[in-house]
């Protein structure tokens, strides 16, 4: 399903005029995307790479990017495709047997960044997320407090969370508690 | 709060991201309809219950999404292994395989533990 | 047996307490029983005082593996209430609350048994339907169960919030004005001591290691770690642990054992003047006579006997508490702990026959064991003695699971303690 | 000594103590005006002024002062606050800080801390042996509750509860590290700056303001070169330094849970005197550890005799910390009571400060040679084979009373102090937590850590290492690195003992106190055990020994010991009570952190919630949602408003939010076969672009969850769920498609929130959203009851079902949840415009009852079957399989007589039945009456001008037409049974 006849402008999204962060870490609603929950058997795989246009990431905790699409593992027949337009298309016009699902509305994005930013995540989210466990491009699955997130570390000090649009506003007030608690007591490690 | 290898994400993660999954190989009768109705609450209602090596399943339901099959001494809590669904029932490490792995003088149950003192 | 009172007290206190005698005796084991029951909790001690006080037989021994009350009657949040929804269910926890209101008195030992009143809340429109579906089948059966308003539930509980603005606000509440609490240790040895003396050997770290069978599949007696004890019949009364002894006689039993977490504040003046329960933010709590707040946490997932459990269960409960009671966000917690309770497909117990002649099982109470203690052990005294249930306790059988007749408090009900 | 004129007490010895003297502090105790160093605890304030008076104790209300200067402190617990709403109660006065402006009050004492009516408990103590209340207070019956329970509780506790909410917040930490090493003493620190050498990730976690442990107190200690205490705070701040090490002050590791997860608490601000407003309170951190090295040191053990609880006993290495660390003396002239060497090197710094040492009283024969030299040195006074068998003094110690061991003559010395030691106990705490298992060491009368159970390292005092030498490669051992530490001490200490010291033996009556906040002494355990307790685990409980806030740190090995002692059995016989999380206690905020007001559960809002509000809704809680509930206009209460409401759908339209239904994309080759199994309808007959009503069982036949499922082409469906059971239903199906059927090549996506769904339901129904749509032609021929297409809804890329759950004519249009709003806006205004209202929830419910459509979780519980609901129909009949299938034709599932639902008709049409409400066939039989069932939906229903109601009834069906009675505490109300359709039977409107 495609955007291309709506009016972007009536658009409401769920963080809308959401702001926080502290000192040490900034936080802000990503802007809408495209996202298709991409589901494939290993032997699709190489089809459904050419077709999207990267290489979709076989190990687990990885991400690939490319043509201005990133591909998130999340399980070993699952991957979260975020991108411009076109996604399910693309995957349709690799002719291999896959499940395409446009979830563009079910999430949103948090963008969280700055020296505190692990940290501020850690104040819910029970993973390692040192450089050595968690490097740029990881990306997962997992928990921040009460609510389910994706997690995708973008650089050093910047990750994407990716969370259902109801859920948003309590990941975004959770992450708000935790950048501020960051600001005091920063990434222990 | 436990530690969990998942075997598709292979990894160690928290609990927080599992859900126990009840018995493992447990197999749905193929012939369900036509089975007595002892049968069916033997595959329904009864578990083995084990106190000490349990076969389980988790799902990394807030992970890779995956069921998953775990060897664990439901006693100490201590995972022997984790395997992929579909396998069958993997043997456990023997004694020696796991002593390779655990150092030495580990207490093996919480039984042996609770309430009094050697 | 030194009966209790006053009186003895003011006695003893000239003379130093010496001459109290020992509450129980812990007698080496006869070679054989009448009866032998597994499991020296509240339930097992308990039938066997009701197999000598009401049916006579008085050749009885209950084995326990550690010491007596150990287990989850040592263990747990001491909830005492009768409003169930399903009349097996009325029958066996109204059965007990009538008997714990005469409990002291019976036994000569004071339980402490205080009635002060159960008030499960409700949140939403579904716990409201709930609740009166249990208020109006109570009141048919003829147990106290009566609705309040918010305010009647604040008048009743004053340092209950109930803010419109709470996350999940109040909408009224279930009162059980004859639920309350008890002393758990009382309870298991006022049994020990009451049944001691009517000559029921209790047999402390004891363990049954097998269950010996006849030609004829009856059971014969116990193996154990002080060897082989002889009995015509054997009750298994094993909380936590049921499938594992039963599983000795060969007999499979639809139970999973989870550990069960609840923990205690330090010591407070009295703030708390009941008991609270709210299944939607999943929490309960009541204030001991010492002044701890006992709040009961959730049950860990997985199958364990560890008696142990996740930080992530207390903190969890710990939040609802703070959000039905903001005033304790600064209370502490003193101590936490787990035992392990043996839950059934339909989170009702399993009194009944088995299929191997001779033993008799008690099992599967789940987190709502202890207010059952004195309706449990008597009826199962009654089973083990006639070899069948009483009527209070028919519906309790193993059978149900094959004929799909069960009880379910958990499927129909908001709140399963 | 010189009596210092010092403003922060006449107990202040110049030139000794680590705190700057210019940096004071003012609190209160008790309302009177104090003013302290900062660094003081609230005890080394006190004690500096002289006071040692502190509280009052749980059950004799004895007067109590400060035993300890740490955690372990069982008596001097105080209230604590900033502000009213600030009010910590039972806080420990040798761990809380001083700050200016604290004001702090003692506990559990009325009216004055000085005389205290409670302490009348003390005279009548006779009575109040251990357990004495499970012999008495047993008539007449009602009395317990009523008159006994009451006072004993008024009695009891100790601190009162806040009164108002707290306003101070709390943060929590997850953290992952190789090594945490729990204790910041010699053997801690050496241990961190080994593991840091490798590079390893550490937390070096202390309870203390500062790191050093026992170096606070012990000065005779040099460490490369340096005096201890020095060289800690030194090595605390190389440590720093270290990108790979984390060290945490003021921190405790309060629990070891499974799998190298430990809970640590850290408070931020209890010591600061103006909190910045973002700080928290507290901090939880949630540590996994690969390694863990416990260091926890060992804790000073009382002496237990004859009041022994008396305010300035305390014990020999508390008044050492005072001394040292807070330049304090706890008095002029101390007496030393011990059974351990560690006491004389206490007397000798006191000594040294100028404070007069009344005598060292050693109940060994033969004490360590070098401490006794040293003290005759000193030129005091020591008494080996002696014991102290009483004190005096109310509100404070005047003298104690010295006999020779084994007989002689009282001599009672004047002393304003006592201080004491009995040896010391490891902490092992933390170790047993682990599920380590402790083995007792017979030579030393301890309980030392034997075999772990994770991986985990005891180093040090907690480990039973005596010799600093031994102590310092055991750290740097455990710490996997390597560290050049050399330490070394003036003294080698010997000598501890467990249980009743002379003089409080067996046959004596004296009260010798083992737990002091319980006021256990050792002749109530010995009464536990003549009782017949001979577990260790039924004397903690009678007694309540070491079942205070301070869990026993103190008390057990003295319980012990006494007990095995009347037991005639060793001690590891009797047993070890089982340590139990958390180390001390822990504030519930920390534990909660974030966890409160809008972040104690998320709450869930339709993309629509907004517009919904401005409109006026009321909400309701439907799991995590908020769901609009009804719209009343102005003046209309909710029954007025949901009868508007229901109305003008059926007259004319309404329009309601669905969007919390869940959702669920079924797709691939075998999305039918798949959705065969999980339903027990048939699935590969429907068409791309209709819809079907499906149920879904669980194997035991019971309904578990229903909705319509929507085929959009051969291989792909969009299935609904109840808005709770989506989450579930996606979990119950993953868990059949991964481990029952992982050969269909079919996949499940959660859809819920990628759609709003707005419902346009009545007559014009289709007036209202005609104009919107596109692509899809809505005449009912083209597009009847149960079809579904993909079209464009105000141009947005929409799925639009023809369904009702009202019985009109009915269109949900699915559209992308970002314009939800947006095309709600558009169809409401529309709608309003001829003459349609929006509708909640409650509206939504009436209509559907009146058309006896069914509620899973409402008319059904977990024990409902299709067919008792009368949806037989709905289960294939063809199929061989089915999630269900054989549950469904269990014995108790398919005999007569099973709960059926119906409908109720009540005679008078104006009685509107409880929901709740239970029905019987006979309203006079006595109590117990046999239930039929209970009524599941009632409503007022306007379009019927009268009630109805939907019931669960034994036999229900067959019994149509019959009368039943439902009886209320006021009065019973005859009904009618009757079918489940209330409105238009025929059913013709849908079809509109």
């Amino acid at each position: 399903m495609v955007d291309s006849g709506a009016d972007l402008a009536s658009r409401t999204l769920p963080l809308a005029g959401a702001h926080g962060g502290s000192s040490v870490v900034l936080l802000e609603p990503a802007g809408p995307a495209e996202r298709i929950s991409l589901r494939a058997r290993a032997e699709d795989v190489a089809a459904l790479s050419n077709a999207i246009g990267l290489d979709l990431p076989v190990r687990p905790k990885t991400s690939a990017s490319g043509n201005g699409r990133t591909a998130l593992w999340l399980g070993p027949d699952e991957w979260l495709v975020i991108g411009e337009a076109g996604l399910v298309q693309a995957a349709a016009s690799s002719g291999a047997l896959h499940s395409a699902t446009d979830v563009s509305h079910r999430n949103t994005a948090i963008l969280v960044s700055g020296p505190g930013a692990a940290a501020a995540i850690n104040s819910g989210c029970p993973l390692d997320l040192s450089l050595a466990a968690f490097p740029v491009a990881a990306c997962t699955r997992t928990l921040l407090g009460k609510v389910e997130i994706v997690l995708l570390r973008t650089a050093e000090d910047a990750f994407r969370v990716e969370v259902w649009r109801s859920f948003s506003g309590y990941a975004f007030g959770l992450l708000g508690e935790g950048a501020r608690d960051a600001a005091l007591n920063p990434e222990p490690l | 709060m436990l530690l969990i290898h998942c075997p598709y994400c292979e990894e160690d993660r928290s609990e927080l991201e599992f859900r126990w999954a009840g018995e493992a190989h447990i197999a749905r009768p193929e012939n369900i309809s036509a089975i007595t109705d002892e049968e069916f609450a033997e595959y329904f209602f009864l578990r083995n219950n084990e106190k000490g090596l349990t076969y389980e399943r988790w799902r990394h339901i807030h992970g890779c999404g995956r069921f998953f099959n775990a060897a664990r001494d439901t006693v100490s809590d201590r995972f022997l292994m984790t395997y992929k669904a579909g396998l069958a029932r993997q043997p456990v490490p023997t004694a020696e395989e796991a002593a390779a792995i655990i150092e030495d003088k580990t207490v093996e149950t919480w039984e042996a533990v609770e309430g009094d003192a050697r | 047996m030194r009966k209790y009172s006053v009186f003895a007290i003011a006695r003893e206190a000239m003379r130093a307490h010496k001459g109290w005698d020992a509450q129980w005796i812990s007698p080496e084991p006869r070679s054989s029983y009448d009866v032998i029951i597994i499991g020296a909790g509240g339930h097992g001690l308990g039938a066997a005082y009701y197999l000598a006080k009401e049916h006579g037989i008085t050749n009885i021994a209950v084995i326990e593996k550690g010491w007596l009350g150990g287990g989850n009657t040592g263990r747990n949040t001491t909830i005492i209430r009768s409003n169930y929804l399903y009349e097996e269910s009325m029958d066996i926890y109204e059965h007990s609350l009538k008997l714990w209101e005469g409990l002291s008195q019976d036994l000569n030992y004071n339980v402490m048994y205080s009635p002060r009143g159960v008030m499960m809340l409700s949140h939403n429109t579904h716990d409201m339907q709930s609740f009166k579906r249990h208020i109006n089948a109570n009141r048919l059966y003829g147990i106290d169960n009566e609705w309040l308003t918010p305010e009647q539930a604040r008048a009743f509980c004053p340092p209950l919030d109930i803010a419109k603005t709470a996350r999940y606000p109040i909408n009224g509440a279930a009162l059980q004005r004859r639920g309350g609490t008890a002393r758990h240790d009382a309870v298991a040895w006022g049994y020990a001591r009451a049944a001691s003396d009517r000559g029921v050997h209790i047999i402390q770290n004891c363990e049954v290691t097998g269950i010996r069978r006849g030609p004829n599949g009856e059971v014969q007696g116990v193996e154990t770690s002080k060897g082989f004890i002889g009995a015509r019949k054997i009750g298994v009364s094993a909380a936590g642990h049921s499938s594992v002894v039963m599983e000795m006689a060969g007999v499979r039993v639809p139970l999973h054992s989870n550990p069960l977490q609840a923990l205690v504040s330090e010591p407070l003046k009295p703030i708390f003047p009941c008991v609270v329960m709210s299944n939607t933010v999943h929490a309960y709590i009541s204030q001991s006579d010492k002044g701890e707040l006992v709040i009961g946490a959730g049950t860990d997932q997985y199958n364990s006997y560890s008696q142990t459990g996740g930080l992530q269960i207390i903190t969890h409960t710990l939040d609802a508490i703070c959000e039905l009671f903001p005033i304790f966000r600064r209370v502490k917690m003193m101590r936490q702990w787990g035992g392990i309770t043996d839950n059934t497909p339909d989170r009702s117990p399993i009194q009944g026959v088995t299929p191997v002649p001779g033993l008799f099982v008690n099992c599967g109470w789940g987190t709502g064991g202890f207010k059952a203690t004195p309706g449990s052990a008597n009826l199962f005294a009654h089973l083990i003695a006639k070899g069948e249930p009483h009527r209070l306790a028919a519906g309790l059988n193993l059978d149900r699971f094959r004929t799909g007749r069960l009880i379910d408090e958990a499927a129909a009900a908001a709140v399963a303690h | 000594m010189s009596a210092s004129p010092d403003k922060t007490g006449a107990f202040r010895i110049k030139g000794v103590g680590r705190h700057t003297p210019a940096r004071t502090a003012r609190f209160t105790f008790d309302g009177k005006s104090y003013t302290a160093l900062e660094g003081d605890t609230v005890a080394s304030a006190l004690l500096a002024h002289g006071v040692h008076l502190l509280g009052r104790s749980f059950k004799y209300h004895r007067p109590r002062g400060i035993l300890t200067a740490g955690p372990e402190e069982p008596n001097a617990l105080l209230d604590v606050s900033r502000d009213s709403a600030r009010r910590q109660p039972n806080v420990r006065a040798t761990v809380q800080e001083v700050f200016d402006g604290a004001k702090i009050a003692s506990q559990n004492r009325w009216p004055s801390l000085s005389f205290d009516v409670g302490a009348f408990n003390d005279v009548l103590s006779p009575f109040f042996a251990a357990g004495f209340y499970y012999k008495t207070f047993m008539w007449p019956r009602e009395a317990w509750a009523k008159l006994y329970e009451p006072i004993i509780r008024r009695a009891a506790g100790l601190g009162e509860a806040p009164k108002e909410e707290d306003p101070d917040h709390y943060a929590n930490r997850f953290a992952h590290c190789d090594v945490l090493i729990a204790g910041a003493g010699i053997a801690g620190l050496t241990a961190a700056l080994s593991a840091a050498s490798t590079g390893q990730t550490v937390f070096l976690v202390d309870e203390q303001p500062e790191v050093g442990g026992a170096l606070h107190f012990d000065t005779s200690t040099m460490i490369d070169g340096q005096n201890g205490y020095d060289w800690a705070q030194d090595a605390a701040a190389r440590l720093k330094a270290m990108p790979n090490v984390t060290v945490l002050n003021r921190t405790t590791v309060f629990g070891y849970y499974n799998h190298g997860f430990l809970g640590l608490a850290e408070r931020v601000t209890d010591h600061v005197v103006r909190p910045a407003k973002d700080l928290p309170r507290e901090r939880l951190w949630q540590v996994r550890a690969k390694k863990v090295v416990l260091a926890t040191g060992a804790i000073e053990r009382h002496m237990v005799f004859a009041n022994n609880d008396r305010p300035g006993i305390m014990l020999a290495s508390a008044a050492r910390s005072f001394l040292n660390h807070h330049g304090v003396s706890v008095g002029h002239n101390v007496g030393v009571y011990t059974a351990h060497d560690s006491a004389y090197e206490a007397a000798f710094d006191l000594h040294r400060a100028g404070v007069t040492i009344a005598a060292i009283v050693d109940c060994r024969a033969d004490p360590g040679e070098a401490v006794v030299a040293q003290a005759r040195a000193l030129g005091v006074d020591v008494l080996t084979g002696h014991s102290v068998t009483d004190t005096s003094g109310r509100l404070r110690i005047s003298s104690m009373t010295v006999v020779r061991n084994g007989g002689g003559n009282a001599r009672k010395i004047k002393v304003d102090a006592l201080i004491v030691s009995a040896g010391w106990t490891p902490s092992v705490h933390l170790f047993s937590q682990s599920r380590g298992k402790l083995r007792f060491d017979e030579a030393n009368q301890r309980f030392l850590p034997d075999i772990y159970a994770q991986n985990c390292i005891s180093v040090g005092a907690c480990n039973g290492t005596d010799d600093i030498a031994d102590l310092v490669d055991e750290a740097i051992a455990a710490g996997g690195g390597s560290a050049v530490v050399s330490a070394e001490n003036r003294f080698e200490w010997t000598g501890g003992m467990i249980g009743a010291a002379e003089g409080a033996g067996p046959d004596t009556v004296v009260k010798a106190f083992v737990d002091f906040q319980h006021d256990v002494t050792a002749k109530d355990i010995r009464l536990a055990v003549r009782e017949g307790m001979h577990s260790i685990e039924h004397i903690k409980r009678f007694t309540t020994n070491g079942m205070a806030s301070d869990q026993g740190k103190l008390s057990n090995m003295h319980g012990l010991a006494i007990a095995a002692e009347m037991l005639g059995r060793p001690i590891p016989q009797v047993g070890l009570t089982t340590f139990r999380a958390p180390y001390t206690p822990v504030t519930y905020g920390t534990l909660i952190a974030h966890s409160r007001a809008e972040l104690f559960d998320p709450t869930r809002k339709t993309p629509m919630h907004a517009l919904e509000a401005a409109a006026g809704a009321e909400f309701e809680d439907v799991g995590n949602w908020k769901r609009a509930w009804y719209f009343p206009k102005r003046g209309e209460d909710m029954h007025v408003a949901v009868n508007r409401e229901c109305r003008t759908v059926r007259d004319i339209g309404g329009v309601f939010d669905a969007s919390t239904l869940g959702k669920i994309e079924v797709v691939g080759p075998d999305a039918a076969q798949f959705l065969n199994l999980l339903y027990t309808n048939a699935w590969d007959t429907l068409k791309p672009g209709k819809c079907r009503y499906g149920i879904m069982t669980r194997e035991d036949g019971f309904i578990y969850d229903d909705g319509v499922v929507g085929r959009l082409a051969e291989d792909r469906f969009h299935v609904t769920t109840t808005t709770g059971g989506a989450p579930r239903v996606l979990h119950h199906m993953e868990d059949y498609l991964q481990t029952e059927f992982p050969h269909l090549k079919v996949w499940l996506t959660s859809t819920t929130e990628q759609w709003a769904v707005i419902a346009v339901q009545g007559p014009k129904a289709r007036e209202i959203i005609q104009p919107f749509v596109e692509g899809v032609d809505l005449s009912n021929e083209a597009f009847p009851h149960m079809s579904v297409a993909e079209c464009t809804v105000t141009g947005v890329p929409a799925r639009l079902f023809r369904v009702s759950f009202t019985g009109e004519l009915g269109f949900e249009v699915n559209v992308p949840a970002d314009f939800g709003a947006a095309v709600w806006k558009a169809i409401w205004e529309r709608a309003e415009g001829l003459g349609a209202c929006l509708y909640g929830t409650e509206s939504m419910h009436v209509l559907r009852a009146e058309k006896g459509y069914l509620i899973v979780g409402q008319d059904t519980d977990g024990t409902v079957t299709p067919d008792d609901a009368g949806y037989g129909w709905a289960v294939s009949k063809k199929k061989t399989d089915f999630v269900g299938i054989r549950g469904l034709k269990r014995p108790d599932l398919v005999r007569e007589g099973r709960k059926q639902l119906v409908g109720l008709l009540t005679r008078d049409p104006g009685d509107v039945l409880e929901e709740g409400a239970q029905i019987v066939a006979d309203p006079n039989q006595p109590k117990p009456m046999t239930m039929l069932g209970h009524v599941t939906s009632s409503y007022w229903s306007e379009n019927c001008d009268r009630s109805i109601a939907i019931a669960l009834v034994a036999g229900g069906r067959a019994k149509a037409g019959e009368t039943l009675y439902v009886p209320m505490s006021d009065r019973t109300i005859a009904v009618e049974v009757t079918d489940m359709v209330f409105f238009d039977k025929e059913g013709g409107r849908i079809h509109g």
